[in-house]
């Protein structure tokens, strides 16, 4: 993909306020403006911004902030990939994650 | 559960389920007051039936937040549980004595 | 280390109904649920199920919750609870969080029935308490037994919305609107009916403006959307509510699938992120199959069906059964899976605006934007005739997979056929009994018996009833319209309660005779 | 678009941006091409995010030394994004004697080269980080360490070349390098030719398989390296971590979260399903080092683990080298998983040596051709 492309000034909008990711309380202008500076991915966007890496990893903002990169990049959020899934799938204490049972 | 109050929301009688079962009833402590429950109802639950709706206010912009999704995916309603914060109250059973806490940024302390 | 034939994940409608057939089969099977009840949403899901007899129409969700239960602890199925799986690894290795261990297992095959996820949609002030996404109130209100709030806005229209809208009703909240921003209901419109009826007014092509309140929602403004989504500016209208219910969709929760390194998709069909698979839903890693939500948004139906196909698919892949067994043993499965997926809701049919049934009626179009039948479109449907004496009203208008009704009257009066999806056909010739089973039986509570002339200028109407207080013969009362508008004075004649009605009562009430096609639901008097 | 540029960069992670951002800096055009959709989605953003001097190989600490003196505390103002270095300090923790021996090796070693770094007690690392557990009985203390976040840091380089007219593809994997006359000058994609002066072949693992397409060969292997990040946790502490036994080594974030990386031991026997993938053991086991050392940290929850790949080196150290026998080609890979906290300074570095500059470190330790045989 190319990253040169021109998405036009970043004009702010009125709902650039509304947070979209609630962990990380992370709004949309923010992530309007991420896109302007590049960041074109779900995954740059998450490492940018941390939209999506908070306590809920993305389960609630995901499809949200797919729709605002997509629209700020003038395509299908369908053509947009979600972030890699990792393990563990939900909030795992430390010692519980380090008291393993590999036997019957 | 007579203690319960006016903010009581619960369904007592159902058109489809029936007579709620009996329940045994706990008492636990939310921000230092004195409240009752159900034992192994989540926390969320109890606290909705005592009118507490606020479980935290965020680091940033030190917003309320409560329940939102109610099954343990969305982590809003997460709170200080015997002393251990992010504790998600919509899916951890009430037991008896608990300490409950209004949860700022990720500890019970408010940030200056 | 621990190994089965088949690990599960998750013990819903798709998850049990897998490790049910894979067990009967002869596999060692074993279900892991993140939840402390088994069943995954079904427990939540007190209305009655639609679709066919054989595949567990009118029966209400958490009744086909305990039913799948006790068939797999029949057939010898683990099903282990508060058990969450936290990953799956190279060789079907399954990490499950158990107490306060991490246990590691492996599956020869693995069937991932994670269901689905709450779609949400921000506005300002989304993240007030009070704000709560559908699921939430199912689960507060059905598990727990807690009112989510005194008041409700429900923003959705799809059978969710509209369902756990009317659920919302029967544990005694006010529902006072339904908003959807599309100019359409999306959900079923016998749904949309029997929330219409209790006075809940729908704001279509509406979307929520604001959430207010400071601490937690004490109000919200909604406004009207044109065809661009923009608000038009003086639509806006306000209600004092304390809670904002979001319905607005479902997403597979599909992770798992992605991390175990299948083969995925964007598929808006589908719902969302999906792996791709194959029609036994064998995933791109062999041993891998999906069933349910998690490879597509569809009915709980369906899941249990799909859910059956991978269990019966892994049986073969190890050896259990042959291909012959397989195809076999799938082929009626395939068909009643495809009868499902029939219909004007069906997965072929999303994003198209339907405006006739498959057999040529007009569909209503205040159903579609206020949420019930205008009068002068009701004779439209064949379930509705002007029949004298007592007989069924069926005010069923759209082509949905269910015929509970036809094998309800004993007398033959209300016709389906073969396609599970063709509207009913109220036969004029038929004697009614007025035994009142078909009522009990619809899914949607969209049959009522009426009788005119049951004394001089008045009739009866007999109607499902799923409230409580349960009225009492010699009440006085007043009967509402479709729309929910008090249209005249009523008097209970009859409140009928059996266990063949499940819950769904019937009341009969006596109204004016030029109520008859008006009067479609009952409340009591203001104590 | 015009595919030609003074220079081309094969790899988009710390190495790649902060080399173009250098480049553009001194008036160069540059392209940079990226086989993955995402920027730096290769070991940059899936490190620890040390940026330590102290348990450093002697031919790298001067690098290191050197961009924590003259790069590192001006980055975030020079990007104008917040790369989160914090210069607290980096212990080395030792529970054993047989770890204390290790320690003051690396100790002595860096103290040569003139990095002030001292052997501290148990009691004195509880001083500085009161979050230790008692079992801690000494450790290295090099208090000039300290560390960055590699996301951020890795994406300000990014969006700073990107916005002084840098060209990124991504998504462009490149098939080989062509010589034109003699001379390293095209990059073939699957999708396009690229052209330019010099190409700097800064791919990480897969810079084996592209150099070998022009007949170099660089010993290296890779190594699956995890890691874990934690929720946030209320503020701790600043130091970075690590241990002579290398059980884990991480950070707290400015966020709150903990991230910590660590490995089984079987790190080079993975196999995987066509991404990163994590073993199912090797979280646990950091787990349980991290618990050893600090067992205030035993209810804190894992939210995500990640796994990446090092480009680990025959010697231990990388190679940053221009090529005799392929003119054109410069070598930026073989980082062997310690390339975050150098890397902004190899930029600076990678610019010198591209333009023919005075450079501001010798190389000479990093070339292509150091390997020989043991005997």
């Amino acid at each position: 993909m190319e990253r040169s492309i021109d998405l036009g000034t970043f004009v702010p909008e009125p709902d650039d306020d509304m947070l979209i990711c609630r962990c990380e309380e992370i709004t949309k202008g923010e992530i309007r403006q991420a896109v302007h500076d590049g960041m074109f991915t779900i995954e740059e966007i998450r490492r940018w911004l941390r939209a999506g890496m908070g306590l809920c990893q993305g389960q609630t903002c995901g499809k949200l902030v797919k729709g605002i990169v997509a629209k700020e990049l003038k395509m299908s959020p369908w053509k947009i990939e979600p972030a890699t899934s990792r393990a563990p799938m939900r909030p795992v204490e430390m010692r519980i994650m380090g008291n393993e049972q590999l036997e019957g | 559960m007579e203690k319960e109050g006016k903010q009581s929301m619960r369904v007592e009688n159902h058109p489809i389920l029936g007579e709620a079962e009996s329940q045994t009833v706990v008492t636990f402590t939310c921000d230092g007051k004195v409240m009752q429950g159900y034992e192994g109802e989540p926390i969320a639950m109890a606290l909705r039936n005592a009118g507490v709706l606020v479980h935290r206010h965020t680091k940033k912009q030190d917003k309320p937040r409560g329940v939102f999704c109610a099954i343990g995916r969305c982590t809003d309603c997460v709170m200080v549980v015997d002393g251990i914060p992010n504790i998600r109250t919509c899916v951890t059973p009430l037991k008896e004595g608990m300490v409950v806490q209004t949860q700022y940024g990720h500890s019970e302390k408010k940030e200056a | 280390m621990n190994r089965y034939d088949v690990i599960v994940v998750g013990a819903g409608p798709a998850g049990l109904s897998a490790a049910i057939e894979a067990a009967k089969l002869g596999l060692k099977a074993i279900v892991f649920d993140e939840n402390a009840k088994p069943g995954g949403q079904l427990f939540k899901q007190i209305h009655k199920f639609f679709g066919s007899k054989e595949h567990k129409a009118k029966v209400r969700g958490f009744k086909i919750g305990e039913e799948l239960l006790q068939e797999a602890s029949k057939n010898g199925v683990e099903v282990v609870l508060n058990a969450i799986v936290t990953g799956l690894y190279m060789d079907k290795e399954v990490t499950v969080k158990q107490d306060d261990k991490i246990v590691h297992y492996k599956g020869d095959t693995v069937i991932i029935a994670t269901g689905a996820s709450e779609n949400m949609v921000p506005f300002e002030g989304w993240t007030l308490p009070g704000v709560i996404g559908a699921g939430a109130a199912q689960t507060m209100m059905n598990l727990h037994r807690t009112r989510p709030g005194e008041k409700v806005l429900m923003l959705g229209s799809g059978n969710v919305g509209l369902v756990v809208s009317y659920q919302l009703l029967q544990a005694g909240c006010e529902v006072a609107a339904l908003v959807d921003a599309a100019p359409r209901v999306g959900g079923y419109g016998v749904h949309a009916a029997k929330v219409a009826r209790c006075g809940v007014p729908f704001y279509l092509s509406h979307t929520i403006i604001k959430a207010e309140g400071t601490d937690c929602v004490t109000g919200v403004t909604i406004g009207e959307v044109d065809s661009s989504w923009k608000i038009i500016p003086g639509s806006e209208k306000h209600f004092d509510v304390d809670t904002i219910c979001l319905a607005v969709g479902l997403s597979p929760m599909s992770q798992l699938a992605k991390m175990a390194g299948c083969e995925m998709e964007e598929n808006p069909l589908k719902g969302g992120t999906v792996p791709i698979c194959d029609e036994y839903g064998e995933t791109s890693v062999k041993g891998i199959f999906v069933a349910g939500d998690v490879s597509g948004i569809e009915e709980a139906s369906s899941a249990m069906i799909e859910g059956r196909i991978a269990g019966i698919a892994a049986a073969r892949s190890l050896g259990y059964i042959d291909e012959e067994a397989l195809k076999e043993k799938s082929k009626e499965l395939e068909a009643a899976l495809g009868s499902l997926r029939q219909g004007m809701f069906g997965p072929g049919s999303k994003g198209k605006e339907i405006i006739q049934t498959e057999e040529g009626y007009e569909i209503s179009k205040s159903l579609l934007t206020k949420g019930y039948i205008a009068e002068d479109e009701i004779f439209r449907y064949p379930g509705v005739t002007k029949k004298t004496g007592l007989h069924p009203v069926i005010e069923c208008s759209q082509n949905i997979p269910c015929n509970p009704c036809q094998d309800a009257c004993r007398k033959g009066c209300i016709k389906i056929g073969e396609n599970i999806t063709s509207l009913p056909v109220v036969d004029q010739d038929s004697e009614c009994t007025g035994c009142g089973l078909c009522v009990a039986s619809c899914s949607g509570q969209c049959i009522f018996l009426v009788e005119d002339g049951i004394e001089e200028g008045y009739s009866a109407v007999t109607m499902p009833y799923e409230f409580l207080p349960l009225p009492r013969k010699g009440d006085m009362g007043a009967a509402l319209d479709r729309s929910g508008t008090k249209v005249c004075e009523a008097e209970v004649l009859e409140v009928r309660v059996a266990k063949a009605f499940d819950h769904t009562n019937l009341l009969t009430i006596k109204v004016p005779a030029d109520m008859t096609m008006k009067a479609r639901f009952y409340v009591g008097q203001e104590v | 678009m015009n595919n030609c540029a003074d220079v081309v960069i094969i790899g988009s992670g710390i190495i790649g941006n902060a080399a173009a951002y250098n480049l553009a800096k001194k008036g160069c055009s540059v392209i940079v091409l990226e086989k993955d959709n995402s920027i730096g989605h290769g070991g940059s953003s899936r490190n620890g995010g040390g940026v330590r001097q102290s348990g450093r190989d002697k031919r790298e600490l001067p690098i290191a030394m050197w961009g924590v003196k003259n790069i590192w505390p001006t980055l975030s103002e020079e990007l104008e994004a917040d790369c989160e270095y914090y210069q607290q300090g980096n212990l080395r923790l030792g529970k054993t004697q047989e770890h204390l021996k290790i320690l003051q090796n690396l100790t002595n070693n860096a103290r040569e080269c003139g990095l002030d770094v001292n052997m501290i007690s148990g009691e004195e690392a509880r001083e500085i980080c009161p979050y230790l557990s008692e079992e801690v009985i000494g450790a290295s203390w090099c208090k000039t360490d300290g560390h960055a976040n590699p996301l951020t840091t890795t994406l300000a380089f990014y969006r700073k070349a990107r916005q002084m007219g840098v060209r990124y593809i991504s998504g462009e994997e490149v098939v080989e390098i062509r010589k034109i006359k003699g001379k390293a000058r095209l990059v073939v994609t699957k999708n396009n030719v690229y052209e330019g002066d010099t190409i700097l072949l800064a791919a990480g693992m897969e810079s084996r398989k592209i150099a070998g397409t022009v007949g170099i060969d660089i010993p290296m292997v890779p190594h699956l390296m995890e890691v874990l990040v934690t929720e946030a946790q209320p503020d701790m502490f600043y130091q970075m971590l690590g241990t002579a036994a290398a059980d884990f080594y991480g950070h707290q974030s400015k966020h709150g979260s903990f991230v910590f990386g660590g490995s089984s031991g079987l790190e080079g026997y993975r196999k995987d399903n066509g991404t990163y993938t994590n073993s199912s053991i090797t979280a646990a086991c950091t787990c349980r080092g991290i618990m050893k050392y600090f067992p205030v940290l035993s209810e804190a929850k894992i939210v995500r683990s990640w796994g990446g790949v090092i480009d680990m080196c025959a010697d231990g150290v990388p190679v940053i080298s221009k090529v005799e026998e392929v003119p054109g080609l410069t070598l930026a890979c073989a980082f062997t998983g310690h390339g975050f906290g150098i890397g902004p300074a190899v930029g600076v570095l990678l610019s010198e040596l591209i333009r023919g500059e005075t450079l501001s470190v010798d190389l000479s330790a990093f070339a292509y051709d150091r390997f020989k045989a043991k005997i």
